[in-house]
């Protein structure tokens, strides 16, 4: 059923706190080396996909049709995606069906971000998320929906801030063997926890940076995707998932959402014991206690098991299960649709052998990479393999 | 109707205000960058060819919009060209009527393949006709900061 | 894939000036519940994609997909946005259906710019933030720029544009849920007035509220449910550039594009004939004579002449905006699109009550995302 | 208490050796220029500014209409669903999981549980305050269990907040409230 797709290029900037690049600048330096990685050009794609999340960030209306030019999008048919933070790993998604639907035969997956337009920080654009009239007058922080689902998550489980900071001491390090890292930067527990503390439980190095970047991939059917590469790395399955928006009706210990996405995802896939299919994982981490939690919504292990198996080291480099060998988003840098992408991009060249110093230690067959987004509400799931 | 219930008086509809507070710092890239330096520094207006399809991109581009070129080679174009379109506003940003019109040309100058979109002046909208020639005007040197703004208008010249 | 997509189910809500007695949620709830009844579906059960289309800046909520699930049945199933018109939701939905992997997909779009108190604030946003914001113009200048190229090139007069729209407002006379019906005299046109030379006032589609609901399905499911359902045989979507500076500002290459790319899909050879009637873009006067003319619907190569003689009335050789289009309905930014393609299936339907076409069987519809966008969706519809 | 997580593993918690950065492999060639906030506010490169006039007056509609007016007369109003039997706040005029409408309003009371909180030291622009900022869902007493809202708490040793907490709400004086979410100035512990 359907078609195959599979992913032949990739294509990056440097994670930057702030780029001289306007936005479509960004977004053309990313498309321009994914084409060149796998010797094709402009006119051989046949549709765009852009991914971008809030326009306030860019602090540009329709920001998907201002990006249009640098994204390759002239006379091309071209559509933005949309899930918040979600989006990075739902552009794949986007990039799939319009493949897998026989209508295209090849198609730029693109998603930028220049969150540092935006003044006086970044951060006061996420006042506008929340509801205009029963939340936005209580001012609220983005930071506030972070701490208070990690302060549910760690009274469930009876967990310490120790154990979820080695996920932040792992990323960042990881990040060290990242050409385009933001704050590549080794880090110890003992820095975490002496970080500033904003929001408790949420300490300044348990959060990702504001950061400007665009990643870009090139999407094909199997045919073209024969004939430009012999490493080509195949989309098994997407699964996205929207919650309710009433997020103080929810239980914020476990994200529901991310396990149906995965459910979608793994059922397209044929993947029916994630924790022994999957070789390697890029779980959302724009906050350490987050990739815990979406490990645990990928049923890569049970629920409130995640911090143990990163305790055990399982999920190093060169553990059983690496997961965020990139950096992930505490490492990289979170220019958020972007980065979503990137998690893909870096699924695309551990399969192929390409990661260089980050390339993990087995041999990896097949990776699955998650975003997260919204009022902590959207999980995005892509499934890859060899 | 698809609703159990209904508002049914007329004060009971209420609106809550609020905002979208946007500020942004917006910086010109890496092709804007060049293109506002030549004007501050020289008065010359710069764009970008491509080699492949001798498209002269004014203001300039880091890539060709059409053949995905990376455009390196930045050329001088003249700071007269023609008038390909125009319009008299008299709405202002607010939306309220603006008591001076304000009059916007369609600026495709000497050399480039692209038009250029600026302010028109020292001239009426009835004097306006399509393929006219018009000069830029700057300002002086000491009060460009490098932005579109540098260019105070375009103004009809005589042949 | 041989596997059709038709629409079984549309919903709207009556298209009003401002709405306020309901929320947006409640908006779109309406919508929602009118197009399930219609399809004969449970949502919580029977659709497996949702779509919705919007934007930030015109919700005033930074992603504002959060807040779409509820009130369409969607919660914790698979729903995204797509930062587009109504028509790029269509199109979207008919990719995912063809995948295979899907059944049902439903399309949302709604808008309130009654909440908007600054629209022209909001509009200028969209401006390029280096090159053209900075000149501190109301958006409309593009139009007008745009409008006066496109009088002077191809010879279409002002009177023409006008009579475009006394002939969208007076087909909206007839249509329930229009909300800017209404009967003028190009006499009127003498003392509209000028926004941004040659476009006044009565040249633009005045906003509305209201949502539209779209359920599709693939053919086996339209069979086992037992629906008459309006195929949908061609889509096609197109961008043209970003940059007011590099377009051409005649002929829109990217909507002759798209609607290329949907007739052929459509199997259609000769689009004046083999296409019943349109429910096209009006967002300005003149846009509905260059869209046609960039859709290949236009009997000469002044567009300007299929209004002179009649041929888009309803009761003409080849019906534009028979619904009243956007200028006869109201401007619904994201929801436009889908506005125009709920009227067509309601033509199809032969519902369309005073306004009904003789024998209508196939129709194009067509969205631009409005200024200073260069972004089309097209979509043929067919009984 | 938190219990300490031991290692199962030989493999304990590491930090890395090298720390030299190296491309993935030697031809590619990443973009991207980098400015500091100094180059920005000395202008070393060229920008634009903009201040964005965007306002709205948003509907507040059937359900959030009748909530805020009830927070005028300081009461916390809810609906029901008599299908799944859910009693929810805030209120809405459809039930999501049985996509039908609400069968009734009902009145919660203002009294409920912390189900979590946070102690915050920044606004929402990122301005760093002292005293901390206490964000909460509280579980509404009256609602169905887990049903929340978002407030803030006062009247609290910030060291003392503690998930399960029991709260009261604090309601601005009958003159002052006009009815918004701020009517209620924030949740003080019972005793």
């Amino acid at each position: 059923m359907g078609n195959r797709v599979a992913i032949v290029g990739a294509g990056m900037t440097k994670f930057v706190r702030r780029a001289q690049e306007t936005g479509k600048e960004l977004c053309y330096e990313a498309a321009k080396m994914a084409l060149d990685s796998c010797d094709m050009n402009l006119d051989q794609i046949d549709a765009v996909a852009l991914g971008t999340a809030p326009d306030t960030f860019d602090g540009v209306h329709m920001k998907g049709e201002y990006l249009s030019d640098g994204a390759g999008a002239f006379g091309k048919p071209y559509m933005r995606s949309y899930v918040g933070g979600g989006t990075g790993v739902f552009s794949v998604a986007q990039g799939w069906y319009h493949i897998a639907s026989g209508l295209m035969d090849t198609c730029l997956v693109i998603c930028e971000e220049k969150m540092s337009s935006y003044r006086p920080h970044p951060q006061g654009a996420f006042l506008t998320i929340f509801d205009h009239t029963t939340e936005r007058p209580l001012k609220p922080n983005l930071l506030w929906i972070f701490a208070l689902e990690m302060n549910r998550y760690m009274s469930t489980y009876g967990l310490r801030k120790e154990d979820i900071a080695l996920v932040a001491v792992k990323n960042k390090n990881n990040a060290l063997d990242h050409p385009c890292a933001q704050i590549a930067k080794a880090v110890t527990v003992k820095d975490i926890l002496n970080s500033e503390v904003l929001a408790w439980p949420v300490q300044r190095l348990d959060v990702s940076p504001v950061s400007d970047g665009a990643v870009a991939l090139i999407l094909t059917n199997e045919t073209i995707a024969r004939r430009v590469t012999n490493k080509p790395v195949w989309i098994e399955g997407v699964g996205w998932s929207l919650e309710t928006s009433y997020w103080t009706n929810r239980d914020l210990c476990y994200p529901r959402y991310v396990e149906e996405a995965a459910r979608m995802a793994y059922k397209m896939a044929g993947v029916t014991c994630p924790r022994q299919q999957i070789h390697v994982a890029e779980p959302y981490d724009p906050f350490d206690y987050k990739e815990l939690h979406h490990m645990e919504g990928l049923m890569l292990c049970g629920k409130g098991e995640a911090p143990q198996m990163t305790v055990d080291g399982i999920t190093q480099r060169d553990g059983e299960l690496p997961v965020c060998p990139s950096g992930g988003l505490l490492g990289v840098g979170n220019p958020i649709a972007a980065a979503g992408l990137m998690k893909v991009a870096e699924l695309f060249w551990q399969l192929r052998g390409e990661a260089g110093k980050r390339q993990i230690a087995r041999k990896p067959k097949r990776g699955v990479a998650q975003a997260w987004g919204d009022l902590m509400q959207v999980g995005t799931v892509v499934v890859v393999g060899i | 109707m698809a609703m159990k219930e209904r508002l049914t008086k007329a004060d009971e509809a209420k609106p809550w205000y609020g905002e979208l507070p946007v500020e942004s710092l917006y910086t010109a890239g890496i092709a804007g960058e060049k293109f506002f330096r030549s004007i501050q520094e020289k008065g010359v207006f710069l764009g970008s060819k491509c080699h492949k399809c001798n498209m002269v991109y004014v203001p300039p581009k880091i890539y060709c919009e059409q053949d995905f070129e990376k455009l390196e080679d930045y050329v001088e174009v003249a700071d007269c060209g023609s008038l390909e379109s125009f319009t008299c506003v008299h709405i202002g940003l607010d939306g309220k009527r603006l008591l001076e019109p304000m009059i916007v040309g369609l600026i495709n100058l000497d050399g480039a393949s692209t038009s250029i979109v600026h302010m028109l002046g020292e001239t009426t909208v009835e004097e306006l006709c399509m393929g006219m020639r018009v000069c830029a005007v700057f300002k002086p040197k000491n009060k460009r900061e490098g932005a579109i703004t540098d260019i105070l208008y375009f103004k009809p010249t005589k042949q | 894939m041989s596997d059709r997509v038709g629409i079984i189910g549309i919903g709207a809500t009556q298209f009003r000036s401002i709405t306020p007695d309901v929320s947006y949620k409640e908006l779109m709830f309406e919508a929602a519940v009118k197009a399930y009844d219609d399809a004969g579906i449970n949502p919580r059960k029977d659709v497996d994609t949702f779509v919705t289309c919007a934007e930030d800046y015109i919700e005033g909520t930074s992603i504002f997909d959060e807040y779409v699930p509820d009130q369409i049945g969607a919660a914790l199933k698979p729903v995204h946005t797509i930062g587009g018109d109504g028509l790029h939701g269509i199109a979207t939905a008919f990719l995912q259906l063809k995948t295979g992997r899907f059944d049902i997909a439903v399309v949302e779009a709604h808008c309130k710019p009654s909440n908007m108190l600054t629209p022209d604030g909001i509009e200028a946003c969209g401006q390029d933030p280096i090159y053209n914001r900075p000149l501190k113009l109301n958006t409309h200048f593009i139009a007008g720029l745009e409008m006066n190229r496109f009088c002077y090139e191809t010879g279409v007069t002002y009177d023409q544009c006008a009579k475009v729209v006394i002939k969208n407002r007076r087909n909206a006379l007839n249509n329930p849920i229009a909300g800017r019906a209404a009967k003028l005299k190009l006499n009127d046109f003498k003392y509209a007035e000028s926004v941004s030379c040659p476009l006044t006032e009565l040249d633009i589609a005045q906003p509305a509220d209201g949502a539209v609901v779209i359920v599709l399905a693939n053919e086996s499911k339209v069979r086992a449910l037992k629906k008459e359902p309006i195929w949908v045989s061609g889509i096609g979507w197109c961008n043209g550039t970003a940059t007011l500076e590099s377009r051409d500002w005649v002929y829109l290459n990217y909507v002759t594009k798209a609607a290329e790319m949907a007739y052929k899909m459509a199997g259609i050879a000769d689009p004046q004939k083999d296409i019943s009637f349109a429910e096209i873009d009006d967002r300005y006067s003149y846009k509905e004579l260059q869209h046609l003319m960039a859709l290949k619907l236009c009997c000469s190569c002044n567009p300007g002449q299929c209004v002179d003689n009649g041929r888009t009335e309803i009761n003409g050789e080849f019906p534009v905006n028979p619904s009243g289009g956007a200028l006869g309905m109201g401007y619904m930014y994201e929801a436009t699109g889908l506005a125009r393609l709920y009227c067509a299936v309601e033509q199809l339907r032969g519902n369309a009550g005073k306004n009904q076409i003789k024998n209508a069987k196939t129709a194009l519809v067509q969205g631009w995302r409005g200024l200073p966008t260069t972004s089309t969706a097209v979509t043929i519809l067919n009984a | 208490m938190p219990k300490k997580l031991k290692s199962k593993t030989q493999k304990a918690r590491r930090t890395r050796q090298e720390t030299k950065p190296q491309s993935l492999t030697p031809n590619l060639q990443f973009m991207g220029t980098g400015l500091s906030s100094d180059d920005l506010k000395k202008g070393k490169v060229c920008t634009t500014y903009w201040i964005g006039d965007t306002k709205y007056a948003w509907d507040r509609g059937i359900a959030i209409g009748k909530y805020l007016e009830g927070m005028k007369h300081g009461k916390i109003l809810g609906v029901e669903c008599h299908k799944c039997g859910r009693k929810m706040v805030p209120p809405r005029i459809f039930c999501e999981w049985c996509f039908k409408p609400i069968d009734n309003w009902i009145e919660l009371f203002d009294t409920g549980t912390v189900n979590t909180f946070s102690l915050c030291y920044v606004t929402w622009d990122m301005q760093r305050v002292k005293n901390p900022i206490i964000p909460a869902v509280i579980e509404i007493d009256g609602a169905s269990k887990g049903m929340g809202i978002m407030h803030l708490l006062g009247e609290i040793d910030p060291k003392k907040v503690h998930i399960g907490m029991k709260v009261k709400a604090v309601w601005k004086s009958e003159k002052e409230r006009e009815g918004a979410i701020t009517d209620i100035k924030y949740w003080k512990p019972v005793k």
